[in-house]
């Protein structure tokens, strides 16, 4: 472009009497052909209407034009139009610019005279611009149609299973040695719904069976290169020291000498260091916890399958994905030694732990014992670890407790129809059509004291009180109970904290992820191409965490269904041999899209077009102006501003 | 290089430092000297102004003059030599952009001479102003040059053809320019001659030292900060200029742990130095609320202009303090 | 794209509708959006602020919309209605009913002239729905300022020249030609392989006898929430001033009163889930358009359960100063002197009969979901007003299968909810083609 | 000057928010000064204060620079580097004499077509009362002019 003759075409609508009504566009096309540069100037009734845009596409051949400037409505409205039309008439869409002198000036200013001499600075100021403007191209990245999901939470699953419904081919990859997440721990959901392992194992089921899919579990991811349409992903899988041979005999178990606590159970029951997690686990074989092994080889000697394998290493696999769903999830509530008479008493357990003791497939086979007495009084206390409850906790309501604790509640009325229950609790937000859950709880006998001052559980002996003042009454109460449980939220995910720099992501002080927009999109990382399912975005019941999951989804296959993704070339492009490697504009940019680069032995600033989104704050930061915005040049802008004097 | 070439070298308003390293430069182990023939420096020999006019017009090859324009006698001499000369070159930031000199913009005239003559303790009489016009006892009629409304850098009276930047430049910088003019080269016109067409960071030993991101919570003034040797000093939040400077000096100072002020001046794509150098400072602070940012900006910046524009101010979009005509009304 | 993969209809353009028509036709799908108003938009086009960010519907909201129309793959059909589904061997038959505009949208452009020039004003207009009727609208109008397609429509109703065969001043005046009196109403017969139905929520009318004790209707400065939120709203009736229906003045003390219509089995069993962040919005907005005004809320449990919901009530309480009382007012009496509400309740956290003056009540009505007639027709709406789902995991499918349902219309729910579902639906909508595809093929 | 004194601003706007705000008070029909010509940019954070001092230069009497509210940037939080910037650039301009009025930053929701027509409104009319800042540069020009013309 450099040297030819600019020659530019000034096109001014009347939009019917919209502007003419005010401005004398004769005189303001007078103008703007005095203008340099300006080889044609026009007015037309409707320049967005067919016969307008065919006139502007006509000069251009005719006057073989190289900018054009319309002066109309807001760009908003129909710069695309008129882009579109450029383009079409053989020229670059980027060297077209508008002049609003409709909504900024004729609809603005009724005084005529006035009207009209702002409509000819606002021409002359686009005009300066239009000379300094460059041809730009999208940038186009071609789509690897395959996604990659990170958690095998029920929300990764639901998204994982969609996208594979959907033709795609997916990568899921699981923290641990088996898919499910929590959602494979909770025996009922909303009291009477489906079993939350039933549920998983229906989604995994069909998984598995799909040949377009690949889960990794024991995985996780340790880097992450590109961008929309492109990643490219590093996996480790870490060694299970069990193979495929295993026929889940359990031999190995008996010979095991070392017992822990079981985390699939919440602590309230134990596994060996070789173990299957639980029975309807995917995948079904048996995994060894490097972490309290001591290698001593029993299980090797006993397995007669010969599936153990002790020196099994880590091995690593690299991929490449279109885009990335982020579903790592939330992790309970972990009260402190000591809060509420938590580890004080067995008979103080959390909400999660209930859940365990409640489920007919769990270590108590679903029937509630203290000992192996079965407890009369028992007191649920809400909102523990959430509304900042207490000093380690969030301020943050976790949505989901009040509704899982009234579903515990009904459970245990169910089983022991002469017990006592307390539900000492601030608000009770079973919102939507949760309500039932609190309409059936008051009809069944489960009572309700509120708080405000957090209660007291005392703990002296096998004996425990919990003393409350219950603010309906205004009174202190104390109830001897034989089973207090802690209503616990939910907090951020222990792996997340892994990942948040791995995928370019940001956590809010809760510490969930933040979306690109809270309320308008959800399920969108700030970072093109990204997704986020289910809880990692915050608390979320496990139905919605399925509707997140397809939602993810959704947005992913919209990226996915298409063979190119176009970037807008409005973006930042550095002048390398201006770049003096200061780095001031990494830090500026929002979405991680400056990186630095080697060139000729000098360390300088190198822009991703695809993550960059073109805001320009970088540009404007950049003290060598070695960094600029295209479209938005500081030529551009600034000769913009010189116009502005006439 | 067979003839000598012909050189003069004059000063306006200057400190004296570029006449140093002039002097350090020409007489440096190669001598340049040998190839100078120099017909004009009043600083180092006896010269007229008369022996200036004397010389046939262009017969001089390089001029190099430092300094800023304060005085008339300073235009006057700009314009002969301009006159009598092939090449123009102004010599260190001074005559460059103003330099430090030019930071008196910030004040009218009236102001300068009142502080100056009336204000300040040291006065001796009360209000007492210096004549244009005296004649001495002996009845010899002396005339001082007419202090002029404000500092101007040499481009703003006559055409310069070269830039040499620095205060002072520092001798390689003088040498490279001059072996560039020795060599017969001929660089467009404006341009900034034995210097780097990049930013000072570049040079800069520290610069490695920097993390990924520039951000700082606090902006500290040197003489109260305990700054790291081995650490960039943006990033221990001294305001070092070095990212919006022309390198060229070698980061003589953030070397010895003293942020860049800026004498290099601007780079090519600047339109105000100190709008560009003010606009990364800002960027790279740290904070979200208003509050905030006013703290640590007054804490950390109590004089921007003293900051931004302590090189450049009579050249800038600004060139001066518009309170005379703006504010006063 | 060359081929499109399938055709999908999308019944209701608020927000679900939206996402879901914006994601299906990104991914490759033919979508015909129905929309019963003559803009897509729905309720959050009406909103003024968002909770708990505050940050403008309209400003998040219009390019969303603004989207719609550019998207060669979306028919956007509005001022229709879908008055029939037929299921056929491998899809639906719809039947759409297009009111007449008496514009021809392929000329007009929006300019609002005929609107200015319209006689047809003041008593002979006509309540503005987007204003909940606080306002007047003319014979010819453009829903909001930042309507899709934005286009006029003319109210035959109204019109002069309709009614009376007078006028045609909009005629005259308009400078697209398009004006067009022989429009008339239309029946499209539409093919389709699924739908998604996103015709969202009512409001629970405040004039239910067993809502009587409130005295909307009655007593002048009674508001429901979306009333209050149309004042509030600086595009709205007052210009964003809060003025009272009796006189013209500032309140000084307002009352919000929650759960009317939810959580009461007269009306409404289930909790509307909205309603408090909304209220907590609105007390937030009142008290900084009028920095001295009383904010009390009435309440029966403050559900705060969103992503920082619970953050944006302490606010409400610390920095705002507003008043939260637990406790059910049993009647409001009007002062018929000041028109000032003497609202009577039981606090029940102290247990305490109190009253209270206000001389504003703000109603948080409850909300039930808008199904439209055929699917009632189809028996797939609950006595409750709920609509049937297959599997109590899955709140987004209904047991016809191809047929859907997002947003408000599967429960209530907040705006990155709706939209969420919305998103999700479009998945449902991918698969339940993509697979059948398949299988028609395999056979 | 026989008719009154029209002060000139120049407004840099962001597409999103401030820009939208113009085009619906606008759209609105509301009524606002004419004295301001706007330039648009994707984001307030591409603002440089440079610019500011160029369209000074340039003959406006006043600059507004008006992005989304904070908070609600469309780029994250472009708007706070904003903030930064015209905060120093704010203490910069009193040094160089230019009166506080003559440059605003402002937060302009794209719903807010009020807030625009109050802001234009306002400084219009201020800088009514301070008369015009582009006879300073006119001034040091002839300042300049004349020392050039010294013999």
């Amino acid at each position: 472009m450099s040297g030819e003759e600019i020659r530019i075409g000034v096109y001014v609508c009347h939009c019917g009497t919209n502007i003419a009504g005010t401005v004398d566009v004769e005189e303001v096309v007078r103008y703007a052909s005095t203008l340099p540069n300006v080889v044609i100037a026009r007015n037309y009734v409707f320049m967005c209407s067919e016969p307008g845009q065919q006139l502007i596409k006509e000069d251009i051949k005719k006057y073989n034009l190289n900018r054009v400037v319309v002066a109309a409505c807001s760009p908003s409205l129909h710069e695309l139009t008129f882009r579109n039309a450029v383009k079409e008439a053989g020229l670059n869409p980027y060297l077209f610019e508008m002049a609003n002198i409709r909504e900024h000036c004729s609809w603005a200013h009724p005084d005529r005279r006035k009207a009209t001499e702002k409509a000819k600075d606002l021409i002359r100021m686009v005009v300066a611009k239009a000379r300094e403007l460059e041809p730009l191209e999208e940038i186009k990245i071609d789509v690897t149609k395959k996604a990659l999901v990170i958690g095998g939470g029920v929300a990764g699953l639901r998204a994982a299973l969609d996208l594979a419904r959907s033709g795609f081919t997916v990568y899921l990859v699981e923290k641990r040695p088996t898919l499910g997440g929590h959602t494979a721990r909770i025996p009922f959901i909303r009291y009477l719904g489906v079993r939350g392992d039933e549920l998983i194992s229906s989604i995994v089921k069909e998984l598995v069976s799909m040949p377009n899919i690949k889960i990794y579990t024991n995985a996780d991811v340790v880097s992450m290169e590109g961008g929309v349409g492109s990643f490219r992903v590093r996996i480790r899988v870490r060694p299970k020291y069990v193979d495929s041979k295993c026929n889940l005999c359990g031999e190995c178990v008996k010979v095991c000498p070392v017992e822990v606590s079981n985390e699939y159970e919440y602590g309230v029951g134990t596994r060996k260091a070789i173990y299957l997690p639980y029975q309807t686990a995917y995948p079904q074989i048996y995994v060894i916890d490097p972490e309290v092994c001591t290698r001593c080889g029993e299980c090797v000697k006993v397995c007669p399958t010969k599936a153990i394998d002790l020196d099994e290493k880590e091995r690593y696999e690299d991929i490449e994905v279109g885009t990335v769903i982020l579903a790592t999830g939330y992790d309970p509530y972990e009260p402190e030694k000591g809060e509420l008479g938590y580890g004080l008493s067995k008979k103080v357990i959390t909400l999660f732990q209930l859940e365990r003791l409640l489920d007919e497939r769990g270590p108590t086979k679903g029937v509630l014992r203290i000992g192996d007495t079965e407890p009369r009084v028992i007191v649920f206390i809400s909102c523990v670890g959430s509304m900042g409850t207490s000093p380690k906790a969030g301020s943050y309501c976790s949505r989901m407790c009040c509704s899982t604790m009234l579903s515990a509640a009904l459970k245990i009325r169910d089983q022991l129809p002469g017990s006592y229950i307390y539900v000492i609790h601030k608000d009770i937000r079973t919102y939507g059509y949760d309500e039932e859950l609190y309409w059936k709880a008051l009809e069944r006998d489960i009572r309700f004291v509120r708080y405000e001052e957090l209660p007291e559980v005392k703990v002296s002996g096998d004996k425990i009180e919990v003393v409350v003042k219950d603010i309906t009454i205004g009174e202190y109460i104390s109830v001897p109970a034989d089973l207090v449980v802690l209503v616990n939220g939910m907090a951020q995910g222990k792996y997340l904290r892994e990942v948040l720099n791995v995928v370019r992501v940001s956590c809010g002080d809760e510490g969930f992820v933040k979306e690109a927009h809270v309320k308008l999109r959800p399920v969108d990382a700030a970072s093109e191409g990204i997704y986020l399912a289910g809880s990692v975005t915050g608390p979320k019941s496990v139905i919605e965490s399925i509707i997140h999951g397809s939602a993810a989804a959704a947005r992913a296959a919209t990226v996915l269904s298409k063979d190119h993704v176009f970037a807008e070339p409005i973006i930042a492009k550095v002048d390398e041999d201006l770049c003096s490697g200061c780095l001031v504009c990494v830090g500026m940019c929002p979405y991680n899209a400056i990186s630095t680069k080697e060139t000729d032995g000098r360390r300088i600033a190198f822009v991703n077009p695809v993550l960059c989104m073109g805001c320009g704050t970088c540009a404007a930061a950049c003290p060598s102006g070695a960094m600029q915005q295209q479209g938005f040049k500081d030529k551009q802008v600034f000769a913009q501003i010189r116009a502005f004097a006439r | 290089m067979s003839k000598k070439v012909r050189v003069a070298l004059y000063w306006m308003a200057s400190c004296g430092g570029c006449e140093e390293a002039q002097v350090d430069a020409i007489t440096d182990e190669l001598s340049v000297i040998d190839y100078l023939d120099i017909v004009f420096w009043p600083v180092a020999m006896d010269f007229k102004k008369e022996d200036v006019e004397k010389l046939p017009d262009q017969s001089i090859d390089v001029a190099l003059i430092n300094g800023g324009v304060r005085l008339s006698e300073h235009v006057e001499m700009a314009k002969l030599l301009r006159r009598k000369s092939k090449i123009v070159i102004a010599y260190g930031s001074c005559s460059s952009w103003g330099g430090i000199p030019g930071l008196a913009n910030l004040y009218q005239k009236e102001e300068i001479l009142s502080r100056v003559y009336s204000e300040v303790p040291t006065v001796a009489e009360e209000g007492r102003r210096p004549q244009r016009k005296y004649v001495t006892e002996e009845g010899v009629e002396l005339e001082l040059p007419e202090f002029l409304p404000m500092l101007l850098p040499l481009n703003a009276v006559i055409e310069v053809d070269y830039y040499i930047p620095g205060c002072p430049p520092s001798p390689e910088t003088t040498l490279k320019a001059l072996k560039t003019l020795l060599s017969g080269e001929t660089p467009p016109r404006g341009s900034v001659l034995g210097a780097s067409s990049r930013a000072l960071c570049e040079e800069c030993p520290l610069n490695k030292t920097k993390p990924d991101k520039v951000l700082v919570k606090e902006i500290k003034r040197v003489y109260n900060a305990k700054i790291d040797p081995e650490k960039c000093l943006l990033i221990q939040g001294i305001p070092c200029l070095g990212p919006v400077t022309r390198g060229g000096c070698e980061a003589l100072c953030p070397r010895v742990a003293m942020p860049c002020i800026g004498c290099y001046g601007p780079l090519d794509r600047h339109i105000d130095y100190g709008g560009k150098a003010l606009s990364f400072i800002a960027s790279i602070i740290d904070a979200r609320s208003e509050d905030e940012i006013k703290k640590i900006i007054d804490t950390g910046i109590p004089d921007p202009a003293g900051l931004v524009y302590k090189f450049t101010l009579p050249a800038s979009r600004f060139r001066m303090n518009l309170r005379k005509w703006g504010g006063s009304r | 794209m060359s081929s499109v993969r399938g055709k999908v209809l999308v019944i209701g353009g608020g927000i679900a509708g939206i996402q879901a028509s914006l994601d299906l036709a990104e991914a490759g799908f033919k979508v015909y959006l129905v929309e019963k108003k003559p803009s897509i938009g729905g309720r959050m086009a009406q909103l003024d602020k968002t909770f708990p960010t505050l940050d403008c519907a309209s400003c998040i909201l219009t390019p969303k919309m603004a989207e719609v129309p550019r998207k060669a793959n979306i028919e956007l059909i509005t001022y229709a209605e879908v008055i029939d589904i037929v299921k056929e061997k491998d899809g639906f038959r719809v039947v759409v009913k297009k009111y007449p505009k008496y514009i021809d949208e392929t000329k007009c452009i929006g300019c609002g002239i005929c609107v200015e020039r319209c006689p047809a004003r003041e008593k002979l207009g006509a309540p503005d729905e987007f204003n909940e009727g606080l306002s007047t609208r003319r014979a010819v109008c453009i829903l909001f300022p930042q309507a899709v397609p934005r286009k006029a429509v003319i109210d035959p109703n109204i019109c002069l020249y309709l009614t009376r065969k007078t006028c045609k001043v909009c005629e005259k005046f308009c400078p697209a030609q398009a004006i067009d009196w022989s429009d008339t109403e239309k029946i499209l017969n539409l093919y389709v392989d699924a739908i998604v139905v996103a015709t969202g929520y009512r409001f629970v009318d405040p004039r239910h006898p067993a809502l009587s004790i409130y005295g909307y209707g009655k007593y002048q400065n009674v508001y429901t929430n979306i009333e209050f939120e149309r004042i509030l709203d600086s595009r709205g009736p007052t210009g964003g001033e809060i003025l009272r229906r009796s006189d013209k003045k500032h309140p000084k003390r307002i009352v919000f009163i929650q759960c009317v219509g939810s959580r009461d089995y007269r009306i409404n069993p289930y909790c509307s889930a909205y309603c408090c962040m909304a209220s907590i919005k609105q007390a937030v907005l009142a008290k900084e358009h009028e920095p001295g005004v009383d904010i009390v809320i009435l309440y029966m449990d403050i559900r705060a359960f969103g992503k920082g919901f619970q953050e944006f009530y302490e606010r409400a309480v610390k920095e705002f100063g507003i008043r939260f009382v637990r406790g059910r007012p049993a009647k409001i009496v009007e002062d018929p002197n000041t028109k000032n509400l003497i609202v009577y309740y039981e606090n029940t956290l102290k247990g305490t009969i109190e009253k209270i003056e206000a001389d504003m009540v703000v109603l948080a009505l409850g909300i039930v979901p808008n199904p439209p007639d055929f699917m009632k027709r189809l028996g797939l709406v609950e006595p409750d007003g709920r609509v049937k789902i297959k599997d109590p995991s899955d709140p987004i499918a209904t047991p016809v299968e191809g047929l859907f349902i997002a947003g408000m219309l599967a429960g209530p729910k907040d705006i990155p909810d709706s939209v969420a579902q919305g998103s999700a639906v479009a998945m449902r909508v991918m698969q339940h083609i993509l697979r059948r595809k398949v299988e028609v093929v395999a056979t | 000057m026989t008719e009154e004194y029209e002060p000139k601003i120049l407004m840099i706007a962001c597409n999103w928010c401030s820009y939208a705000a113009v085009d619906l008070a606008g759209t609105s029909r509301m009524r606002s000064p004419h004295n301001i010509r706007i330039i648009r940019v994707m984001c307030s954070g591409r603002v440089d204060p440079q610019m500011v001092l160029e369209a000074f230069v340039n003959g406006a009497d006043g600059v507004i620079v008006a992005g989304c509210r904070l908070g609600d940037c469309h780029y994250i939080e472009g708007n706070y580097k904003t903030l930064r910037r015209m905060a120093l650039l704010k203490k910069l301009l009193e040094q160089l004499g230019v009166e506080p009025e003559r440059f605003r930053l402002e937060w302009i929701s794209a719903a807010d077509a009020k807030k625009y027509v109050e802001v234009a409104n306002d400084m219009v009319e201020k800088l009514k009362k301070l008369g015009p800042l582009r006879i300073s540069f006119e001034e040091i020009s002839k300042l300049i002019e004349e020392v050039k013309h010294i013999e």
